[in-house]
């Protein structure tokens, strides 16, 4: 049985985000970070969106162009602190940014994913992260109550896929990938390379194709973004 | 059921697995309804022990200890499959990447709920994945004999049974008929050939709203 | 830097078990079920122990040695169908078995492995396996809390692993078992073929190491039980 | 803090990385403790970004752009290093996988709680990892300057700043001494060589309690 070829157009791909969209984008720091369909989308232009995204890049990178542009209203996240840009915007009151354990973020979005509502988690607990979340009580002891994150559309890096849609990541550029892809409502990858089906051991897929509705070739010669970070 | 009317009912619900889908089929008749898919259709199969991208049956002598399906059956993997852990199969079920799922019914009832796990009395075996896919797939439709084996209906106004799932269910295809579950109750939107509709209402546990015109056949 | 080499005695791994422990067993039928751990285990003899698995395995194998041992007092699986005596025990009162929708099952013990102490969903509500169940309100709608699933030892089966640890799984024999090492106090893993530290590649472990305690080599050829079932 | 004593509090908190640990160090002085692990000591090193075994820092030239740590820094791989999502990385934390942490500190107090992530008024920039590294690491050591730059001290008998973790804290690390956190209060271990009883209780804002016989040095 064949199985259904996602390939795209980067602009078709992208040009389906609309006002006021729920985007989640993947990367930690550079690795995993999609640049590519983070550049398209700034050069769509929807405006007033949320981004999830463990971090705001740096300065003239990623979600830095985003930001740059005017387009977020909202940035949830776990820090922001590489990004002088992102602070000074949020101390202006330009986006609302939430903030988010790290941990709790990934699991957030992994909940979503899952189809589930929520969990229950004791991290926080007598800290200022605590405050304002629901609670409940457990065998005797008090936990927070951690929402689902859902979105709108996830942009996610690859470094290989097939036509199909599984995707396989490279090293620390995993992150929040395979996560992001899984809880979206629809799921945008570029990928580095793009195989034929049957190109990726099935064993060694880590984003099954289920999970991914548009795939997005990347050009041979990579925007110099995707690079080492000379500092 | 006669073989007949049992290759009628399978190749119908078939028709209704389109192309670009991801679709688990469950143990038992559903699963034959596979057989009935175009070979160039673009389906992805979907089994909840961690499999997305069934390519069929093995061939007896070329199975591989390592890979069977929900039901216990030596499968193949087609190209562009993948392999996942228990956790992210029923994510999948769950997240809404399930477009459809064929499951089969003790009992099935107008308001769409769904009977197909415990008779009391008989032994309970436990429920395996068939709630998460009854009440999380996008679309489920029943796989059923019309009526049971001693003739009485199991589509029916209410379930008796301990339920599945409430109000999951989306079409019904039996050996007599294609209905719908719809807001005001169950639409008859098809009859098998050379059933009538006297026949059907006979044979159905619960009012049946049928279409103005004539009722189209499979 | 030098990783543990975690290989060792069957006997040795297993002889850590006591009476009254709570072992999850990996697999899905056939494929994934640690038959040699679980062999030893009867050969060992501790009574009393809740068994975690999603089957029952059929008459004759897996886990159904150790009912006919008369070791299991509780059984946490999905369902028994294919195995009678199971059924036969369970109606006799002789074991105690909870049944629990299968995703339900694996998502439980991805929660303890993640370290979290539930999480809320929707699944079952209007059904019998509701009935008894935490509820908690959130955005205006009543859900389930599924606790948290947690034993003292995994039982899993690797198709490969390195020294370390990292355990990579063949096709549909992955189901519960990554889930499982993650979620026990101790995990003991038998692996079919044991490779030294740089053996696997590391964007292709199923498994990391950290969750894996002691490793334990298969013979080169495998027990029957592990083959092709011909019915 | 001298560059000496720097080094020797590196090595004293490198002398508790016991064969067989995974370990996740913070940012800053935490990072600088693996210099003095020994080379043949088996630790596997975590970092939450998703990577257990990292090998080192990536030779200049030699950087690979998908392979950084959680601040940022080009690494390496270890011969049995795994990479892994961001979720299955905290599951290691929060799971009770991770035997070790060390963190940098804004205050640390008698009690355990750490506060290392926000000075209110300054700018909060997110918590990162912190809160659960801190919470849920099997062992909690904390590195730190005795007192801060205007020499005021950071060990405390309870943090002013919003803190990262409750009672976390298992042992403190500084250029003057090695401190227990214990239920009864806040144990002086070991002084830093050169230095005295008297110098570490004026540098700290909690009382210590201090071993009957001789003080260990490092």
């Amino acid at each position: 049985m064949p199985l259904l070829d996602k390939s795209t157009d980067l602009a078709e791909a992208i040009g389906r985000i609309g006002d006021g969209a729920r985007i989640m984008i993947g990367g930690f720091g550079v690795p995993g970070t999609p640049f590519t369909l983070i550049a398209e989308l700034v050069r769509h232009g929807p405006k007033n969106l949320t981004i999830i995204k463990n971090d705001a890049n740096e300065p003239g990178m990623g979600v830095d162009w985003l930001l740059g542009a005017g387009m977020v209203s909202r940035l949830i996240t776990s820090h922001v602190g590489l990004n002088g840009n992102a602070v000074r915007m949020m101390n202006a009151g330009e986006i609302e940014v939430e903030f988010v354990a790290q941990g709790i973020l990934a699991e957030r979005i992994r909940t979503a994913g899952a189809g589930l509502k929520g969990f229950v988690s004791d991290i926080g607990i007598g800290t200022l992260l605590a405050e304002g979340k629901q609670r409940v009580e457990m065998d005797g002891a008090t936990y927070l109550i951690e929402p689902a994150l859902e979105a709108d559309f996830a942009l996610v890096h690859a470094a290989r896929a097939d036509t199909f849609g599984n995707l396989a990541y490279a090293a620390t550029a995993r992150n929040f990938n395979p996560l992001m892809a899984m809880a979206a409502n629809c799921t945008i990858a570029e990928a580095e390379v793009i195989v034929g089906t049957g190109g990726i051991d099935p064993d060694m897929v880590h984003t099954p194709a289920p999970f991914v509705d548009h795939l997005v070739a990347l050009p041979e010669k990579l925007m110099e973004v995707y690079g080492v970070v000379h500092r | 059921m006669s073989s007949t009317a049992k290759q009628r009912m399978l190749a119908r619900a078939a028709r209704d697995i389109t192309p670009g889908m991801t679709v688990n089929l469950g143990i038992g008749l559903p699963t034959q309804v596979m057989a009935h898919v175009g070979a160039d259709c673009p389906v992805c199969l979907h089994s909840e022990n961690g499999i997305a991208g069934v390519g069929g049956l093995a061939a007896p002598g070329h199975e591989d200890r390592n890979l069977i399906d929900a039901g216990g059956g030596y499968i193949t993997c087609a190209p562009g499959g993948s392999f996942f852990d228990s956790a992210v199969s029923f994510a999948l079920v769950r997240g809404g990447r399930l477009d459809l799922t064929l499951l089969g019914a003790f009992e099935v009832a107008a308001n769409g709920d769904l009977a197909n796990w415990i008779i009391p009395g008989k032994s309970a075996a436990g429920v395996g994945g068939a709630i998460e896919l009854a009440q999380k797939a996008r679309r489920v439709g029943v796989l059923t004999s019309h009526t049971d084996k001693h003739g009485n209906p199991k589509i029916l106004e209410r379930c008796t049974l301990p339920l599945t799932a409430v109000g999951c269910v989306n079409r019904i295809y039996t050996d007599m008929a294609v209905c719908d579950v719809q807001p005001d109750g169950l639409h008859l939107v098809e009859l098998a050939e050379g059933v009538t509709l006297a026949e059907v209402r006979a044979a159905t546990g619960a009012p049946l709203i049928v279409p103005a015109g004539p009722i189209p056949t499979f």
